[in-house]
């Protein structure tokens, strides 16, 4: 069971979270006008690393905030939060 | 309007009567006003004017005065807790207030049921079910907290070194968090196990 | 190969068993195969076999970084049945599921299949409404489906507790007959000794960590024992898919998630069918050693680790009960995890990829064990003619492109 | 010496004698005892039969650890397989029996086993069974499984309650052995909130086997104090009879607390049996000690061979001997001590046989008459029912060669220590082979945890104190306390010699040599498994089952990897071990699923009405959470009965339905319209203030995903209504587009889903019922025109209501306080009460929409639907972009032969579809039969008349008038494609 710390109320446990994938997928701004391809990745097509990752969490029984982690998917560790619209933190093995 | 007012608890009310007990006492909370208020960082400062009572900017704070209450919900949500009769005043108050702000004043006086829950053993009747640090040094009288109890959704509010636990809940939840409550707090009217010292 | 039988096994009994052979040679890596498969678990070592045995290529190797059948292979429930909703996977399950009934005698090992049949059980009445539909088209694709009433779950599985005044009581249940268990490791040594014998390396100790592609096709793999070249190389790493997919450098609509199971103690039989329960949520058949074994839904956060949160299990336990109340007191001995990767509508991905010579067989996610022979025998098919078999043609990667899926959340939305 | 109970010492209470029975004979022990140590003191050395070969087994160690002494325990509802003697308390009337053995124990047919033992190496089933075709599962299979399994489940629900706790601390210590104790007071001194959890009855109950002083006193009464000091904080909870069963991430454990198994069943009523600890800990001390191993020769699983320390063990804190004659043969120091216990007890000892060239101690035992043979052996261990002697052999060959036999009825064993790694473990703690202690010790580091002790490779007295003290400290210290606690002194002295194993020398004797204890895995099964390419540990393990039962192989993993790495000729440590997994020992399902059983055991959601409903003993229907009354049948009724009664009052003259269920949210703000206009597949902001329109949303693969009605409040305020089982996902779906892609909306939503209690009045007279109760309302079509609403007094009650129809006909939706909802129930049924208003429920709900062509989600939607299948093209938007709208686009949702929803009319109207049935052109085509759609609902109609059916039909919108067929087994039904509207296609009946 994840400790996550949500950014407003602090620690809690993981079933008070709902985890909602990878991280920073923009919606495309004018749709129509991508071809099924590009649509498809939007949609269905997910980086889905062994190592570090961004993702997104909402604090479904807290206040309901979404919020950004990086976590480690191999040891589970978490490197931090970070709020929507937050710069991007670099990944804890990525070079300054 | 409030006499007319009916819960879904009323048929326990004897139930939870009889389950209270010296170290753990469970009752209904009389119907409050409640209006849910969502304001942008512009309406902050207007609203707790308005109020007349500064909204807590710290999260699961809970900023009280006399009968009112302000509960922290979130960074741009508030449950304010005041008087049945005031919450149409005060909802147009506020409307008036933050006119052309970002915000919204909902009444959800109707949309939680309170539970009060005292005692000595009202942490560890509350740790039956729920995952949150409820000591003393992590929860104190004046913080407040929205978690799952039995898993069901609930705000927490701590009240005074009793210590009394205020429970909200949905309604559609409330008879069987009350069972749940009943159930938990039953072991502490038995006689203790023999050899067993914690 | 030495034959398994009876006959044997006394004979070699009578030389203290000191003359059994080694189920697969253990060989150096070549410079370069045919085929190279990556990834040896049931699917992959399946391929490597229907490679050679149906198409004659044999200079095939199986890249297993670990050791073989030690991924999900070796760690799922065991569930066998091909009562898929949708046609395309209704096909391509039971012609696996044909394929299991005479697995023991093709590979010459006993995968000990034991059809006592799989309940799905339902609780509301949009189950219902599923499972008779589910039934119905099974029935129709010429695929054996009953539907049971609360009285006939009863019959049929005893201790199951339908009770009215229950939570969730029963309302009915899907039944496949034809359904069942079978041994998962067996299943892999099976395959990986048959494969051999037909002159596969298989490889074991050996992570594939790059993909070589020259204008536009594979030509050989990195590995940690080495640089292979390769005219052709089939994806099979379950879990592990994106992470080939980023050496090739594209990606999927993949996620891998950490699935739980556990098995309790031994005990004398008490369960001799398959039960499983969407709104309860749960699923549970009793080995031939006497465990149960059990399993429920994925965890919801991505992971590599093999090891998911407990608070899935305790939930699930709460629906073990309320179907089962008699095993309270019987005791979780075991619990583990595997990496399964989930596709979006549920259904597997097989066919090309755009990289050329480079073929992918993924997104089994919570139910590929059923799958093995069947999966194995589309994509040996599918690499052999750079071209899908039938059975797999509308399991391509484009499909999410075109939106052809093939949602099977409904009728398999408990994990298995 | 009566039986094998010492005249004196031990914990036990001697005043207290317990009466017990075991595989149906009657036992006396002490309060303090062990079911193993008082069987152990009644002379009873068979105690359980093995999994595969059924060969007698003796208890064979004191703890957690034990692989042999399972027992069937209690009775009745209260029985349980497979517990371990070890570490069943003795209460009085205590009932046990051995597990595996029929008829008997004593006489066990399953011993047959043994005579075809040759055939049974590891794995033979995978070479035999084969065929014929169909015999595996009707013969072998069915043989097979009777054999295998320990113990039976009971066959009646268990009587006892489990519960489960929450708690904090800001340190946990598993275990509480001196290195435990030593944490728990060091990382308390300072104040921080402490856990110690210890799985026995006792604190420090294994230093009363120790001779040494802590801190100038008897280690036990160090312990004592100890537990005096930490019983006196209200910052600390020693929790003993508490097994940490799982470490998981981010300082998460899961203990199971024993609260009344060491009472007579039903002693404590009310009380939960176990409870489920959930430890939330910032740091963790795992000083969770070390397991005896055993050594590998013919014969070491006769009973009568025991470990060393468990020997020791039964001496001191039970004052129990296990033998009349021992040897003690060991590779490690430790079980000197027990030499020298057996001694002090007045136990013969025959010898010590130690295979190290150099004996510690030797002369020591030697002056009190007791032989040690250093560079021995023992090559077997012989006797009947249990051991009766040994053969004893030099190791180089030495002396005269020859074997020597030496007669014994207890053999005590060591081959030093495992630690117990299993929590550190579970958590991918790395572990390493240590070639001087012969064992795997943790050499990584897990964030948040210490391993201290034993646990962690140190195996005496001293460095298990200051470990401990050390850890408890470091973890205060790390949690901002401050270290306060002085070190704990012990005279005791470290071990002289590390210890030796003899896996790479296979046994020379005859007769099996047993690795795993439980699972029946031979030396010689290693070794098959090893020819046969079953090289990597798992592999072993899996091929061989070592490791696989109760225990988990705690005594048998580590011999299994020396031995097969001694085949390999390869060190241990390049073998490495197998995966160490959550539970630490089993944990029963009942103390996993606490409270959440029964009436308890999933939340269930009613509305302010639900009294009412139970009243007029409606028959309910779970969705999702929620109880809804299905129908009120009238005494006598049945489901269709009650169905068409309360459609026709519908229809002819009015209903009233509770629909309080039904998601509420408030959308607020400037750009409110412009939100709704992105979720839905219509356009939304052009919606005047005071009206409702419908709208559908789709996710963004194009899939309709919800629907409702949308109320404009205000210009900026909108009332959106979901289903019932969509009002939370579309409030977390609305707030996740404003907070993640569209943070510079300005909209807010507010769940009101609950602050509603919803009554819904609906047939032509529902306008008399209305007015009865609002008579300031003006309720006529022109002034309360259809797809409208109004705020005013209903019943007296503030009241909101909307002119929305899902069944066609003239209806009102009131909407009041939910508390209030009760009272307006009653007011409507009373106000009705002269028109004959008749409360329906979601059937009825359902035929009257489906007359109308109405879909509902999860009916007629499956996720693979959208809204033009639904025949909804016109709905959507075609100058506004929506989630989901690309989707629409791709080459497979812009098919024409899509599946689409139409009705069906089965052309005999008595019929009725069976919902789910699947529909085809030919139905006397072979399978696999083309299916060309599905039967979404079905049902029988009062107002058409006949049965009907809505159906989703490949290009069916193409094929009204056309004619399909439903096989339902040998028996067809043929229907007719119909438009979806059947009942009143013209809506003239919504004003009344
Ligand atoms: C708990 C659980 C329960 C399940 N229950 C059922 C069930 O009841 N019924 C059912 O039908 N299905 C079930 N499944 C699903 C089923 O187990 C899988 O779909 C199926 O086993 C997948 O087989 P595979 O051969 O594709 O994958 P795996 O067996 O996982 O094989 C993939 C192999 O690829 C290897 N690999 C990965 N990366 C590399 C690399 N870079 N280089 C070399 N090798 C690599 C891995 O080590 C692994 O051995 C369950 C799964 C789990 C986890
Ligand atoms: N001479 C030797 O070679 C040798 C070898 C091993 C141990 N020892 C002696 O044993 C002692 C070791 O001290 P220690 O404190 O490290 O270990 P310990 O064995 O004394 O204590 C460990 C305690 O942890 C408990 N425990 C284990 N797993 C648990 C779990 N999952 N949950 C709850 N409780 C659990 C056990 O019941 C036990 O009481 C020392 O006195 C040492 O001298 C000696
Ligand atoms: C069908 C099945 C039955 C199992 N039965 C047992 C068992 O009887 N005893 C046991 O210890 N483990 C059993 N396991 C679990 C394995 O020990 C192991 O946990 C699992 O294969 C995952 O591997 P890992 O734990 O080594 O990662 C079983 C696993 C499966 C898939
Ligand atoms: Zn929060």
């Amino acid at each position: 069971m994840l400790l996550i710390s949500c950014p407003w109320c602090g620690p809690r446990d993981e079933t008070e979270f709902h985890c909602g994938g990878e991280a920073h997928i923009a919606r495309p701004l004018d749709p129509p006008a991508l071809p099924d391809a590009a649509w498809a990745g939007y949609v269905f097509m997910r980086d889905n690393p062994k190592g570090w990752m961004r993702e997104r969490w909402m604090h479904a029984q807290g206040c309901r905030r979404w919020f950004n982690l990086v976590r480690h998917t191999v040891t589970h560790e978490i490197a931090g939060a970070y709020l929507v619209g937050a710069p991007l933190p670099p990944l804890p093995d990525e070079c300054p | 309007m409030a006499d007319r007012g009916t819960t879904i608890l009323d048929p326990l009310a004897a139930a939870i009567a009889a389950a209270s007990c010296e170290e753990a006492r469970l009752s209904r909370l009389p119907l409050v006003g409640q209006v849910t208020l969502r304001a942008g960082r512009d309406a902050v400062s207007l609203a707790g004017v308005a109020l007349d009572l500064a909204l807590p900017t710290e999260p699961n704070r809970v900023a009280s005065d006399g009968g009112r209450a302000a509960v922290w919900l979130g960074p741009d949500e508030w449950l304010i807790l005041l008087p049945r009769g005031d919450v149409a005043s005060t909802v147009a108050r506020l409307e008036m207030a933050l006119d052309g702000g970002h915000f919204a004043a909902v009444d959800t006086s109707a949309a939680r049921l309170g539970l009060a829950l005292s005692g000595p053993a009202a942490r560890q009747v509350l740790a039956k079910g729920c995952g949150l640090d409820l000591h003393p040094r992590a929860f104190a009288p004046g913080d407040c907290a929205q978690t799952a109890l039995a898993r069901v959704p609930v705000l927490l509010v701590q009240r005074d070194e009793a210590p009394t636990f205020w429970v909200f809940v949905r309604p559609s939840y409330a008879v069987f968090l009350a069972r749940w409550l009943i159930d938990a707090i039953a072991e502490l009217r038995l006689a203790p196990i023999p050899g067993l010292d914690t | 190969m030495q034959r398994f039988s009876l006959v044997q096994l006394v004979r070699n009994a009578l030389a203290h068993h000191e003359k059994w052979p080694a189920y697969w040679r253990s060989p150096e890596p070549k410079r370069a195969y045919d085929a190279v498969i990556v990834g040896g678990g049931g699917h992959g070592l399946a391929t490597a076999y229907y490679l050679a045995r149906n198409h004659g290529i044999t200079n095939v190797a199986v890249l297993e970084k670990g050791w073989i059948g030690g991924g999900n292979t070796g760690r799922n429930t065991t569930i066998i049945r091909s009562n898929y909703l949708w046609d395309e996977s209704a096909h391509l399950y039971e012609h696996s599921l044909k394929l299991w009934e005479g697995l023991s005698a093709d590979l010459n090992i006993n995968v000990m299949l034991s059809q006592r049949g799989v309940l799905n059980l339902a609780h509301n009445l949009g189950d219902v409404r599923e499972g008779v539909r589910r039934v119905q088209a099974n029935r129709l694709n010429g695929i054996d489906a009953e539907w049971l009433s609360p009285q006939d779950v009863q019959a049929f599985c005893p201790i199951v507790d339908i009770g009215e005044g229950r939570r969730h009581p029963v309302l009915g249940a899907t039944l496949q007959r034809r359904g069942g268990v079978a041994r998962h490791d067996a299943v892999a040594w099976g395959y990986a000794r048959a494969a051999d014998a037909l002159g596969v390396d298989i490889i074991q100790n050996c992570e594939v960590t790059g993909i070589d592609v020259l204008a536009g096709r594979v030509v050989g793999l990195r590995t940690t024992r080495g640089a292979i070249m390769a005219r052709k190389v089939g994806l099979v790493t379950a879990g592990h898919s994106s992470v080939l997919a980023a050496m090739a450098g594209f990606r999927l609509p993949v996620q891998s998630h950490p699935l739980q199971a556990l098995v309790s103690e031994p005990i004398k039989p008490v369960l001799d069918c398959v039960v499983m329960s969407n709104a309860v949520h749960v699923y549970v058949s009793q080995s031939d050693k006497g465990e149960l074994v059990m399993g429920a839904g994925i965890d919801a956060f991505n992971s590599y680790a093999q090891r998911g949160s407990f608070h899935v299990i305790e939930h699930q336990m709460g629906a073990l009960l309320e179907l089962f109340p008699i095993f309270s007191r019987l005791r979780m001995m075991r619990t583990w995890a595997g990496i399964v990767d989930v596709c979006p509508d549920a259904s597997p991905i097989i066919g090309r990829t755009p990289v050329g010579g480079l073929y992918l067989n993924c997104g089994w996610g919570t139910g590929g064990f059923k799958a093995t022979p069947g999966s194995g025998w589309v994509f040996a098919h599918t690499i052999a003619n750079d071209a899908p078999h039938p059975l797999n043609a509308p399991f391509a990667l484009d499909r999410f492109t075109s939106g052809a899926l093939i949602d099977e959340h409904g009728a398999a939305a408990v994990a298995h | 010496m009566s039986g094998y109970r010492l005249p004196a010492g031990g914990r036990v209470d001697r005043d207290r004698p317990l009466a017990f029975t075991f595989d149906g004979r009657r036992f006396t022990g002490f309060q303090g005892d062990t079911l193993a140590s008082a069987l152990i003191a009644s002379g009873e050395r068979l105690v359980a039969r093995s999994f595969k070969y059924h060969r007698p087994r003796g208890v064979y160690s004191a703890g957690a650890e034990e692989p042999n002494a399972l027992v069937q325990l209690g009775a009745g509802a209260r029985s349980e397989p497979n517990l371990r003697a070890t570490q069943i308390e003795l209460h009085d009337g205590l009932v046990a029996a051995a597990v595996n053995a029929w008829p008997g124990l004593r006489f066990d047919l399953g011993a047959a086993n043994q005579l075809v033992a040759p055939l049974l190496a590891a794995g033979f089933y995978y070479k035999t069974f084969l065929g014929p075709r169909g015999w595996w599962r009707r013969f072998y299979e069915p043989a097979i499984r009777r054999m295998a399994g320990m113990g039976r489940a009971p066959t009646l629900p268990d009587p006892d309650l489990y519960d489960h706790m929450h708690i904090h601390a800001d340190v946990l210590v598993v275990g509480g052995g001196p290195a435990g104790l030593a944490a728990a007071r060091a990382a308390a001194s300072g104040g921080a909130r402490v856990v110690l959890a210890e799985d026995g009855p006792l604190l420090g109950a294994g230093l009363v086997d120790d001779d040494a002083t802590v801190d100038g006193v008897p280690g036990i009464a160090w312990a004592d104090e100890v537990a005096a000091d930490l019983a006196g904080r209200d910052t600390v909870t020693v929790l003993r009879r508490t097994t940490v069963a799982g470490l998981y991430d981010h300082g998460y454990a899961v203990a199971v607390e024993r609260r009344t198994d060491h009472l007579p069943p039903g002693a404590a009523p009310g009380h939960a049996r176990q409870r489920l600890w959930h430890i939330r800990a910032r740091r963790t001390v795992l000083a969770a000690g070390a397991h005896e191993r055993p050594l590998v020769f013919p014969g070491n699983d006769r009973p009568g061979v025991m470990l060393a320390g468990a020997v020791r063990t039964y001496l001191r804190r039970y004052g129990v001997a296990c033998g009349r004659r021992a040897v003690v043969f060991t590779g490690d120091d430790a079980a000197y001590a027990t030499a020298a216990a057996l001694a002090d007890a007045g136990v013969a000892v025959a010898a010590v046989v130690d295979p190290r060239r150099d004996a510690p101690d030797a002369a020591a035992l030697a002056a009190r008459g007791i032989a040690v043979l250093p560079g021995h052996a023992v090559i077997a261990a012989d006797g009947k029912g249990g051991v009766e002697s040994v053969l004893v052999a030099a190791l180089d060959g030495s002396g005269d060669g020859q074997a020597r036999r030496i007669g014994c009825d207890l053999l005590a064993v060591s081959g030093g220590w495992s630690p117990v790694v299993h929590l550190y473990s579970q958590l991918r703690g790395r572990l390493a082979y240590d070639d001087r202690l012969a064992c795997f010790r943790p050499a990584g580091s897990v964030a948040g945890v210490t391993v201290a002790g034993a646990a962690d490779g140190r195996f005496d007295l001293a460095a298990c104190l200051a470990a401990g003290h050390e850890a408890g400290l470091a973890a205060a210290v790390a949690t901002g306390f401050p270290a306060v606690a002085a070190a704990p002194r012990t005279s005791a002295q470290p071990p002289a010699l590390p210890p030796a194993m003899l896996w790479d020398r296979p046994p020379a004797g005859r007769g099996k040599a047993f690795v795993d204890l439980q699972n029946d895995v031979t030396t010689d099964d290693v070794a098959l498994a090893a020819r046969e390419g079953f090289t990597a540990i798992e592999h072993l393990k899996r091929y061989t089952t070592t490791g696989m039962g109760t225990d988990q192989g705690k005594t048998a993993n580590v011999n299994a990897i020396g031995v097969l790495s001694g085949v390999l000729g390869r060190s241990p440590g390049e073998t490495g071990t197998t995966t160490f997994r959550p539970p630490y020992t089993p944990v029963a399902y009942g103390a996993l699923a606490g409270r959440f059983v029964g009436e308890l055991f999933d939340p269930e959601r009613v509305t302010p009405i639900h009294p009412r409903h139970v009243e007029a003993e409606a028959v309910f229907e779970n969705v999702g959470q929620w109880k809804r009354p299905r129908f009120f049948p009238h005494p006598g009724e049945d489901l269709e009965g009650a169905v068409l009664r309360e459609c026709r009052a519908v229809r002819e003259g009015v209903g009233a339905m509770d629909a309080s269920t039904l998601g509420k949210i408030e959308v607020r703000g400037p750009d409110a319209a412009a939100f709704l206009d992105r979720i839905y597949i219509n356009p939304m902001a052009g919606l005047a203030v005071g009206a409702c329109r419908y709208g559908v949303m789709c996710r963004e693969d194009g899939m309709v995903f919800d629907d409702g009605v949308v109320l404009r409040l205000a210009p900026d305020r909108f009332l959106v209504t979901t289903t019932t089982g969509g009002a939370a996902r579309v409030l977390d779906w609305f707030e996740e587009w404003l907070q993640t892609e569209w943070p510079g909306l300005r909209v807010f939503c507010t769940s009101v889903t609950e602050q509603w209690a919803t009554v819904a009045v609906a047939g032509p007279l529902a306008r008399a019922v209305v007015g009865a109760l609002a008579p300031e309302m003006e309720l006529g079509a022109a002034d309360f025109p259809f797809m409208t609403f109004r705020d005013g007094i209903v019943a007296g009650m503030a009241a909101r209501v909307a002119r929305i129809s899902f069944s066609g006909e003239l209806a009102f939706e009131l909407n009041v306080e939910s508390t209030a909802g009760l009272a307006l129930w009653d007011a409507v049924l009373a106000a009705g009460r002269r028109h004959g208003i008749v409360p329906y429920g979601t059937e009825a709900m359902h035929v009257l929409r489906a007359e109308k062509g109405y879909f509902i989600v999860g009916h007629e939607t499956d996720g693979t639907v959208t809204p033009i299948d639904l025949g909804l093209e016109r709905m959507v938007a075609k100058r506004k972009d929506f989630l989901g709208k690309r989707s629409l686009g791709r080459s497979d949702t812009v098919r024409t032969d899509r599946k689409q929803l139409v009705a069906l009319l089965p052309e005999d109207p008595e019929e009725l579809l069976p919902e789910g049935a699947q529909l085809v052109d030919d139905p006397k085509a072979p399978a696999p039969v083309p299916m060309v759609g599905h039967v979404t609902s079905s049902y029988r109609s009062a107002a058409l008349g006949r049965s009907f059916a809505l159906a989703l039909v490949r290009d069916g919108r193409q094929r009204i008038g056309g004619r399909v067929f439903a096989p339902a087994g040998a028996h067809v039904v043929a229907a007719r494609i119909a438009d979806p509207v059947l009942f009143d296609p013209g809506g003239s009946r919504r004003d009344g």
